[in-house]
């Protein structure tokens, strides 16, 4: 196998989730990668969308902002961002990616405030579109570092949905139903919810890693699916379009 | 629940459940192929007997006539149909009787025209089902539809007999204690949008008023398009600014030139006012009306034939000058 | 004075009151060109708005629909129904023509039904934009022969609200504060409204008609202004400008 | 009054009612008259200590730079901010402490770039007020103003810290008995937007994507427009399809090119990252920051003379070429 770095194993794994005809929201970074990695391998009616107007770009390089005119470069629309909103809150975007300062187990993000929201010890942005996107795609994904300041146990404030506080929260709540997270990809491993309790779960470790690595670096206690397997590694054909194609400038791989 | 201060007695034909909505376009194709079809069969795959019609443009202009007259020629029955902006359109669907309920805006009328004789006979037949509503009434619920949301507030409507035979509601807003009429989602089974441009994939530009028809293709569970002329994707690419649907709300592109005929399709060619003119004169006589719909509906193959018979492509140029005010005075 | 007919008196009464900087949203026929001569006489910054989204157009000639493309004829703005309703809504329409096959001593016009809306004996087109433009622009004007079968006691069908049923009806119902019924120009007269009874009243005559010619040719009891007057008959210049560069062809004066 | 099923226990910095915006859309000018005038006139005439201010674009792309450093040279106080999509605006004016009280739906970040220290460090001051939403709430919020209704529904921000800690209101819908969170219109007491092209009385035109511009613009009670270029009143009659902002929503026309500088402009100049790291750099230490602030904003008279600084023409054939693609690697 080829060698790869952390970044590189991450954006792939998260590439193979998008299937062909799928649509996503991205943001900059990581996941416009994984977008774009997904649409050039075996994703090409892959349906990229970016909040503040793009619609199914040709992305010449990596958008710095989602609004900047990278993002509808030879775009088959430049809308807005209500526009874009709706055909989620429509139901028609399976996707979306995003971060955040904390997650806990049930996927709830928080890039809003450390401390009491009164009076934060630390200021986040907050939610920019966030929330909507965790309110409105069908499925929620999220690339993010394994480290247990991040995976906590209660995140200070949930910014954007998760499964709240477990089963039937988000319907209870108004949140359209079927919806909710789906992916957490790390350095170490990919989880995703357990259909029960909607708690986190390992499903695939890296190579290299371990179950005990994973839930040493998170603040909570993880479920470990039954049908627990290795990370498929990056193929070579990945890499390449990744790195030839994709992030020639090592923008984001290069991290 | 929102205390109702007051509603409509009238009938709502469609569920305004956004979850419905959204498990249908979660299945909705995304992918990027084409969807050049003719005109027949589109109305073949995707207008269904029962279903929920809606047309786009405003009154004769910008409108879908092709597909109008195959759903007449095809025979579609018991629809439903979004009697919003509707005038030609609305004239043609009554002619085939192929709706038995409809939602009132503005039907039968031509505007400045006149009124159809027979599209009133038919409504005032007993046959068809009605709801009351104001065509921007009908434009919010299609907006509701659009952004995905169950309902729609405005300030319309209140304290009318267009309201008592509605489908609305009356609330009190929770932030001003003031009235608002909501307006349930629409979201027709299927719509048919006549535009300038589209590429094979679905992707569109209007040139000019867009009318309802943004909200319309985005709240449409089925979308037709017919248009003026195909022009490359690239074309699209070039200019993402000026696409106002994109294609994966399209489920057929039907390429169809001079297809707002008779109506007017701006910066393209004038309405044919005598053509109208025509309609209104041999609608007052059931039997001279029959055989006036044998000739140019159901008794022709395609759109084209219909040109044909209308004068084809000499007549399109007259009409072209008149759209172009070459000839200023000669308005039929 | 020069001669006129009782279109030419209709629409030179009307563009009277279109004052200079006003908006104003027309339909086709009398109303359009009333506004037109606004423009061309004493308001060259009356914005003329057309419900299907055209927005101050320069009109080459009379529109044939509130659709058509003269109504978008280098205009500022093609935009749509909803941009435009929303544009009233906010506030920023000053007057409205509407018309209808009754209206009543509130103003309220009927364009639905004679009879029983369940079983009419007569269907018309409905509302069309009508309510919402007497909703939402801050005076209505209507310009209609004056005929007892029109001037009815209650309209069969109230299609567009004027003042319902009388003083604070409107509020009540929810509609904006300030809004209403403002002139009725016939053949023979302008009307208004009475400020507290909100009942319709003779404000002008024109020449050759008496207040009994009105009073006689409507359904209804008629009150009568304290400043009763006759209205000023057409000017040279308005109807010079009516005939040659509002309505050269007749379309609608030759009526 | 509609159930409250659940509200947020954050300010309302603004008065939802339609009426009071009604009446004071009812006197906004509508005469087609030259509004041109520089930057500091705008800024002097239609920002007022106090107000509520809102800005156009999506972060550092199409923003009116000009219109936040001359609020900030002018030393307006006490503002209340829409911190919608905002970044290097927010960087700006948090810079000038202008504002005390902030909606947030996004604030302190600059995307991929990182976080503003300075403006972090004012929003963890305890100076400013603040009311959390997110990008599409506060968007929907400003659709509500524009479409002239009280509020509008939406489907996010549900079961969130960031709804407890909005405005807004969740109630029950009465068609589909679904819950729906309310948001409160938003009509800003001041807007700047910038454009690519306007005409001496603000009709508006803008290339690519229109962020929440097309609804800022309708909510906005005063408007201040800059433009990349003027062009004449011909031009945009000659393609009524491409304005988006209609001029008698426009309070003042100022032509500033490059306007949009150290942010994107779309099809005319991609942004200066290096100025913009510039910015995050020296924002670490509060008193080189100030010398920054003294050198870049306070001691300069205007947006031209802040251009040369930054290295003027030069810089921008640059930048355009960068947009361009030009020199693809040269990203900063």
């Amino acid at each position: 196998m080829a060698e790869y770095n952390t970044m590189e194993m991450m954006i792939c794994a998260a590439a193979r989730y998008l299937e062909d005809g799928a649509a996503v929201a991205v943001g900059t970074g990581a996941p416009c990668a994984a977008a774009m990695l997904a649409q050039k391998t075996h994703s090409p009616n892959l349906v990229i969308i970016f909040e503040a107007g793009g619609v199914a770009p040709i992305l010449p390089t990596m958008p710095i902002s989602v609004g900047d005119s990278r993002t509808f470069h030879k775009a088959i629309m430049a809308s807005g961002m209500c526009d874009v909103m709706e055909t989620m809150q429509r139901g028609m975007v399976d996707y979306c990616f995003l971060g955040g300062a904390q997650i806990d187990m049930y996927g709830n993000l928080n890039s809003s405030v450390i401390g009491e929201w009164s009076r934060p010890k630390v200021r986040f942005p907050g939610s920019g579109g966030a929330n909507d996107f965790g309110s409105f795609a069908w499925r929620i994904m999220v690339i993010t570092p394994q480290d247990s300041r991040r995976f906590v146990e209660r995140v200070d404030f949930i910014t954007t949905p998760g499964y709240l506080d477990g089963p039937g929260a988000r319907e209870k709540a108004g949140l359209a139903p079927g919806t909710g997270p789906y992916k957490v990809i790390t350095n170490m491993a990919v989880m995703g919810f357990d259909p029960e309790t909607k708690r986190m779960r390992i499903e695939s470790v890296h190579k290299g890693y371990t179950v005990k690595d994973v839930q040493d670096n998170t603040g909570f206690e993880l479920l470990v699916s039954p049908e627990l397997e290795e990370t498929p590694e990056p193929t070579e054909e990945e890499l390449r379009v990744l790195r030839e194609e994709v992030d020639p400038h090592r923008y984001i791989i290069g991290r | 629940m929102l205390e109702v201060v007051a509603e409509g007695s009238g009938p709502l034909f469609m569920d305004p459940d956004p979850d419905k909505a959204r498990e249908f376009f979660r299945k909705k194709n995304r992918a990027m192929v084409s969807k050049v079809m003719s005109v027949r069969e589109a109305v073949e795959k995707f207008v269904h007997d029962g279903d929920y019609l809606a047309i786009g443009g405003f009154g004769a202009n910008r409108i879908p006539t092709a597909v109008c007259h195959e759903i007449v020629r095809q025979r579609k029955k018991n629809l439903i149909f979004a009697g919003h902006t509707s005038t030609h359109d609305f004239q043609i669907l009554a002619a085939g009787e192929v709706f038995d309920r409809c939602d009132i805006a503005y039907i039968i009328g031509l505007e400045a025209r006149g009124l159809s004789p027979n599209a009133r006979r038919y409504m005032e037949s007993g046959k068809v089902q009605v709801c009351e509503w104001s065509n921007y009434a009908m434009a919010l619920r299609l907006k509701a539809a659009a952004m995905g949301v169950s309902f729609l507030p405005g300030r319309n409507l209140m304290g009318t007999d267009t309201f008592r035979n509605s489908a609305a509601k009356v609330v009190r807003c929770p932030f001003t204690d003031k009235l608002f009429v909501l307006y349930p989602a629409l979201w027709p089974d299927v719509a048919a949008i006549h535009v300038h441009e589209a590429d094979v994939y679905g992707n569109c530009r209007i040139k000019g008023i867009s009318v309802a028809d943004l909200e319309l293709a985005r709240a449409a569970k089925r979308l037709i398009i017919t248009t003026e002329k195909l022009v490359p994707n690239e074309v699209i690419r070039q200019d993402p600014t000026s696409t106002v649907i994109p294609y994966f709300l399209v489920d057929a592109v039907c390429e169809v030139p001079f297809g707002s005929y008779p109506g007017n399709m701006p910066y393209e060619y004038f309405s044919d006012e005598e053509h109208l003119k025509q309609w209104l004169t041999v609608e007052k006589d059931p039997e001279e009306f029959r055989r006036f719909l044998d000739k140019y509906i159901y008794g022709v193959d395609d759109f084209n034939q219909y040109l044909e018979l209308c004068g084809g492509i000499e007549r399109i140029m007259q009409l072209r000058a008149q759209e172009h005010l070459i000839l200023n005075t000669n308005r039929g």
